[in-house]
């Protein structure tokens, strides 16, 4: 059973060097009549490898901080660096699948858009390029669909599209903003599977979006569970790769985050 | 560490109001694009006057002051105001009528496989054809006087707004479609509620095209076309002063064209996207 | 600085028959080099109309322009005698033809009326209606008639008057357009001619340049000079030569029987070097205030290689 | 029933061909676009005969069969392929000029903000200016001669092409600039691998009515303008034939306009979308 | 426990009468390329207050059949049928909640978008429609940003929208494509009860999309199993609304359904 701690910095620093480190940031949204606050003085870190989880509500800002982290937006307060550099500007360095269906180039066919970034990024030759971007593509079963131009996609295969050139450029750190939310559960499994098999071939350092408190655990190795909007972080979850489905640690886990997420009284309405 | 541990967070303080970084009077100044374009304007008259004045030949390219005293002559003696005012009247009747027909005609392109073929046609046969083309059949039918001028302004509004039109019609998401045909929308319903909201920042480009293609045309038929009778417009009012080598009154009416242009832009386009694309975020 | 590449203007049309025989039978090169100017070579340019030749002329493009008596005097104003004739070439009447059997004269035109010109207010014909005007009416009313104006080409026009329905039944012209309509509009006659207001022929084409390129180049407007007498003669010498010419240059497809029966029309052949009627013709613009200084003589807005012929 | 039943189906047999309806030739041929834009060629050109016989005033609006007789007569002595030619070579500069230049002024814009200021100023200013203003300048710039036209060209074929890129431009989807951005991209490769693809199909009404404007404007330029030296082009073609009073050889000028607008749309224009956002989906 | 069957066409008949007939529909799309099957013979019937799941992997054609009813596209083979009428175009007793997040009219403010059919389609009076969205709006907890442009809200806020939208319109049959999918866990929970709520109070017709096994037992009360590209369809599972979530029943029929996917070897690839 998971052990419910208060929160001590000492304990966040067991894990792996630091690599991305949010501190006290609060990220607003300008519009002409009103100033949004998505996220108020959120502060986590992440370490080289890890596989970091955002869990929260619709609408807390979960998004917001990856895209700030992506290098999108300025944080009104706080800081965010990734090793030790702050970040001001989007790069491939941090290769970011997003939540929308229109992330693919309509111009350019399935194959096309995986190897794009590849070969203008990470300028891989045009042979390298295609061989992984047709790896990829068949790690997420759209062989059959490797010359559709997007627009003939179903939505769960766009997504899939982006997950998979996401993983083709093999970056260092890796943002999904609900990847596998458009998924079955069947396909979701094998892109999960996919997901942390590469994860074992590079140790990449990934954040990962979800809705799924079960996709969480089976996904991250930490939880960053944040509250209703405006989002703040609400707990941190560790060692979630200690569990284990099999032992039903991870069932209870599960049970643990669900009611302490489903016990809040304030849901952001 | 064998097991999962969840760490609570204690929330974090009120958040401080917004740290407004401290900016220089200038600085907010230049973010005013009123300021920065006002600014521009003034730069460009600037250049004129210097050009003008090294050129140092009136009869071709007045100085910006020289035209500013032929212009303000004019006002004054209220010359211009009138032939802008007997421009404007008309050229807002051709751009009315043209932006109906332009309207007209893509409803029915939309509407029926025909009406897309009888517009893609019509407008890359007849929209090369320069308004002195029209002329006689405009004489024909509308006879001397402002029938013609109108009709000619049509022919010079009616293809880009209505290209224009029609492309921001295609470019609207199948979704969006089918939301509106869920909706039990047809026909003209179907287009004022959802096409034409949805394809607005399409519109308007071609309409901005239409203003600007409609004063061109508007000038140069009065150039070729002349007035029926009265006092003409300001076509006329730059045709005759050229003729009479009068040429700062000339550049005073082409700034009072230049003048116009930035006016209604500034003050309608502007607001019109203001209140609509750049609101609904379907244009940043 | 001596110039020896000339450039020229040319507008096309029965009117300016001696430019077109200057150009084809190099009549300018020739007479340069009778000066002593060898090597000289002329290019001519076309234009629509005399505004876009004032514009040439001014921005230094062109050197010599051939037109109206109106520009060359409002442009002799404006520069401040910085731009001056040196000859005249042609002078043949302007007829205000209507078919419409009530008007026989000037004064039966009434209000409603049409009265077709090539340019409202500033054209030839429009300031021979106001100078008609302000004879009839007394010199403040001198823009009675511009009401009346329509602006037309030559062209629209004679189709306007070939035309029974049409409303414009009066027109204006020029020739050979006035000549035509005479031909074969029914019951087309003239109301009154250029030389009936004027009282003689007004110059309709004549050479002018800056006096900056006269200066520079005596020679070269001594040899226009010389070539447009030449040309003069050889067109009444050689009519049916001239005519080849004229339908080689414009490619008026007009037989050549009806070019020469249309030059034996009165006043048709009229290719004086002098210019005639144009100090009546200031008088009447500076009254209008069109042109600001009145101009002495004559004298004042030609170059003085013209000052022995008997200009008025 | 109180329990959950699954009922399994056993696979439909293989699917037929699909069942294609017997659809008659007349109803195909009409399901091809180029088969119903001839026939409504076919059918204007017989509108315009039959008008052009009632009236009956070939001095006015000849009919369609003299003008092609007209047309036939210029084509076989050689004069206008030859003018049509020489406007298409001056009309092709002034285009490639202006299309560049507008690429330029739009890069400009979408890079800085004073950039976005100046080709909005300048759009609203100097667009509604007709080219006839623009005569002194380019006198003094490019002197008598295609320097002049091709700057009179640009004029009317930069402002609607830049207007059409910048809202284009403007319109594309925050996710894909997002996306954009991600690669790493910046500056001027931003622009074209992502920008202009995803903008193309506004581009290229921008492109359609450039063209058809730079045709309106060579063709009255010419015709104010009048030639340098050598034949002319159409737009003179057309002047010279009008004062000859020789109408039918005016309309097969301007016949030849519309010929020329029409292939340049059905067999560029139509290629490249069929090619691009036809294919993209971006467009329907 | 639920009773594996072969299915038989009388054991079909027990249920309400037949509103929606699809019998033996392909639907294909023509691309430029080539001709795309999406699903092929396709054949099912949704009785009157039926909440009718369709389940089945990404890509197999299940936004396809929801269009297909809706009106959006024409069976290339076999007939659609509502009411005995063959449906040939869209209207609005076929409310659509659509899978894509871009189907907000940008236009309009969130209570507009829920408005806007209120007043088109269903005539209601502004009053009452204003009243009916704001009560609908309330139900997704979305009324702090009721007059919110759609391009500021995030995208489950966003789908919750176009829920709001739909279930405003009370609509004889409601054709859901995944509409929860975007959703956290406590918002998901929020809105199926909603949505089952509202099925109590008017009893209309729905057709649902989903790929989460656990939501397709909790909506409806028949669920439409199909293969992989292309679709057809593999089973049916009826009285759904028989196993109960606290009894285990529910949980043995997810994992029924589940193995019965998952052992099936041909993924769409
Ligand atoms: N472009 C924008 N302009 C203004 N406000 C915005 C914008 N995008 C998001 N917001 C607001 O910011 C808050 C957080 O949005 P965000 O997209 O980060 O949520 P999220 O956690 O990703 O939600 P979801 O799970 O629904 O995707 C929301 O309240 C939303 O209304
Ligand atoms: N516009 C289109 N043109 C061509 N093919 C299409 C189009 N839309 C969908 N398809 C194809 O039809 C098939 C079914 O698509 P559909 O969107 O119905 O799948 P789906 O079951 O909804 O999948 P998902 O769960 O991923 O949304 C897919 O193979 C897809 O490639
Ligand atoms: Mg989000
Ligand atoms: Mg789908």
């Amino acid at each position: 059973m998971a052990a419910v701690q208060a929160f001590s910095p000492a304990a966040a620093g067991e894990a792996a060097p630091v690599l991305l480190d949010v501190d006290g940031v609060t990220l607003r949204y300008k519009t002409p009549g009103a100033v949004v606050t998505a996220t108020e003085r959120v502060s986590f870190q992440v370490g080289v490898s890890d596989r970091f989880v955002l869990l929260g509500p619709s609408g807390c800002g979960k998004s917001t901080l990856l895209k700030a982290v992506g290098g999108y937006m300025r944080p009104s307060e706080g800081r965010i660096t990734i090793k030790g550099r702050t970040v001001t500007e989007p790069g491939p360095d941090r290769m970011m699948v997003f939540q929308e269906f229109d992330q693919l180039l309509p111009w350019k066919t399935v194959l096309e858009n995986v190897m794009f970034p590849l070969l203008d990024a990470r300028r891989l030759g045009h042979r390298e390029a295609e061989e992984k971007a047709r790896h990829y593509i068949e790690k997420v079963h759209l062989t059959r669909a490797v010359d559709s131009y997007p627009h003939t996609l179903s939505g769960g295969m766009k997504q899939r599209v982006a997950i998979a050139r996401g993983m083709a450029m093999e970056p260092d750190i890796l943002l999904m903003d609900e990847p596998f939310a458009a998924l079955d559960a069947l396909t979701r499994r094998t892109c999960q599977d996919e997901l942390l098999q590469l994860w074992e071939e590079t140790r990449f350092t990934v954040m990962f979006v979800t809705h799924s408190i079960a996709e969480a655990i089976k996904i991250g190795n930490r939880i960053l569970l944040l509250s209703p909007h405006p989002g703040r972080v609400k707990a941190e979850v560790e060692g979630v790769d200690t569990v284990s489905p099999t032992d039903g640690s991870a069932g209870r886990l599960e049970k643990e985050i669900h009611d302490m997420l489903f016990s809040d009284t304030g849901h952001g309405a | 560490m064998a097991t999962a541990r969840i760490l609570m967070r204690s929330a974090a303080g009120p958040a401080s109001g917004e740290v407004e970084r401290a900016r220089g009077l200038l600085e907010r100044a230049w973010d005013n694009g009123f300021v920065r374009k006002t600014l521009l304007v003034v730069v460009l008259a600037l250049i004129w006057e210097t050009y003008g004045r090294l050129l140092d030949n009136p009869l071709l390219f007045p100085s910006f002051t020289e035209t500013l005293a032929a212009l303000a002559d004019r006002v004054a003696d209220g010359s211009l105001p009138a032939r802008a005012w007997t421009s404007i009247k008309v050229l807002l009747m051709g751009y009315a009528a043209g932006v109906v027909l332009a309207g007209l005609l893509t409803v029915l392109a939309i509407g029926t496989r025909l009406g897309s073929d009888f517009l893609e046609t019509m407008t890359a046969m007849l929209s090369p054809l320069p308004a002195i083309a029209l002329l006689p059949l405009a004489l024909i039918w509308f006879g001397l006087g402002n029938g013609s001028l109108v009709f000619i302004l049509i022919h010079s509004v009616l293809w880009p707004v209505a290209l224009n039109t029609h492309s921001g019609f295609r470019a609207v998401s199948q979704t969006l479609r089918m939301v509106g045909r869920n909706y039990g929308l047809k026909g003209f319903a179907y287009i004022r509620k959802i096409l034409i909201p949805a394809a607005f920042a399409s519109i308007l480009t071609g309409l901005k095209i239409g203003w600007a293609f409609a004063w061109r045309t508007l000038v140069a038929a009065e150039l070729v076309f002349g007035v029926a009778s009265g006092q003409g417009g300001l076509g006329w009012f730059i045709f005759e002063n050229r003729n009479l080598l009068e040429i700062p009154a000339v550049f005073a009416g082409l700034l009072t064209v230049i003048t116009i242009g930035l006016v209604v832009e500034n003050l309608i386009f502007r607001t019109i996207e203001r209140r609509t694309v750049l609101r609904w975020g379907t244009q940043t | 600085q001596t110039k020896t590449e000339i450039s020229l203007s040319r507008q096309l049309g029965i009117l300016y028959l001696p430019t077109h025989v200057i150009e084809k039978r190099k009549l300018i090169e020739s007479e340069a080099q009778k000066l002593g100017l060898s090597g000289v070579t002329t290019s001519w340019v076309s234009f629509s109309s005399s505004s876009a030749q004032q514009d040439a002329l001014i921005s230094g493009n062109v050197d010599i322009i051939n037109t109206g008596t109106g520009p060359l005097l409002l442009m002799w104003d404006r520069t401040r005698g910085a731009v001056k004739g040196i000859v005249a070439s042609s002078a043949q009447p302007n007829l205000l033809v209507s078919r419409d059997p009530r008007i026989k004269t000037l004064a039966d035109f009434q209000p409603g009326d049409k009265i077709a010109v090539p340019t409202v207010k500033v054209s030839t014909q429009a300031i021979l209606l106001q100078m008609a005007a302000a004879k009839m009416f007394g010199p403040d009313k001198w823009n009675h008639f511009d009401t009346l104006t329509v602006q037309m080409g030559h062209a629209d026009a004679l189709v306007a008057m070939r035309n029974a329905g049409h409303e414009i039944k009066n027109h204006f012209g020029a020739p050979p357009f006035q000549h035509y309509a005479l031909k074969d509009v029914p019951g087309a006659h003239v109301v009154t001619t250029s030389a009936e207001i004027i009282g003689g022929p007004l110059s309709q084409g004549q050479f002018f340049t800056t006096t900056k390129f006269a200066d520079a180049n005596p020679k070269i407007i001594q040899a226009v000079r010389n070539a447009a007498a030449e040309a003069k003669a050889f067109i009444e010498n050689n009519p049916k030569e001239a005519v080849a010419i004229y339908k080689e240059v414009t490619s008026d497809k007009t037989p050549a029987e009806d070019l020469l029966a249309l030059l034996a029309q009165p006043g048709m052949s009229e290719w004086s070097l002098q210019p005639q009627g144009t100090m009546k013709f200031a008088a009447h613009l500076h009254m209008t205030g069109a042109l600001k200084t009145m101009p002495a003589s004559w004298k004042d807005y030609y170059l003085p290689v013209a000052h022995d012929l008997a200009g008025n």
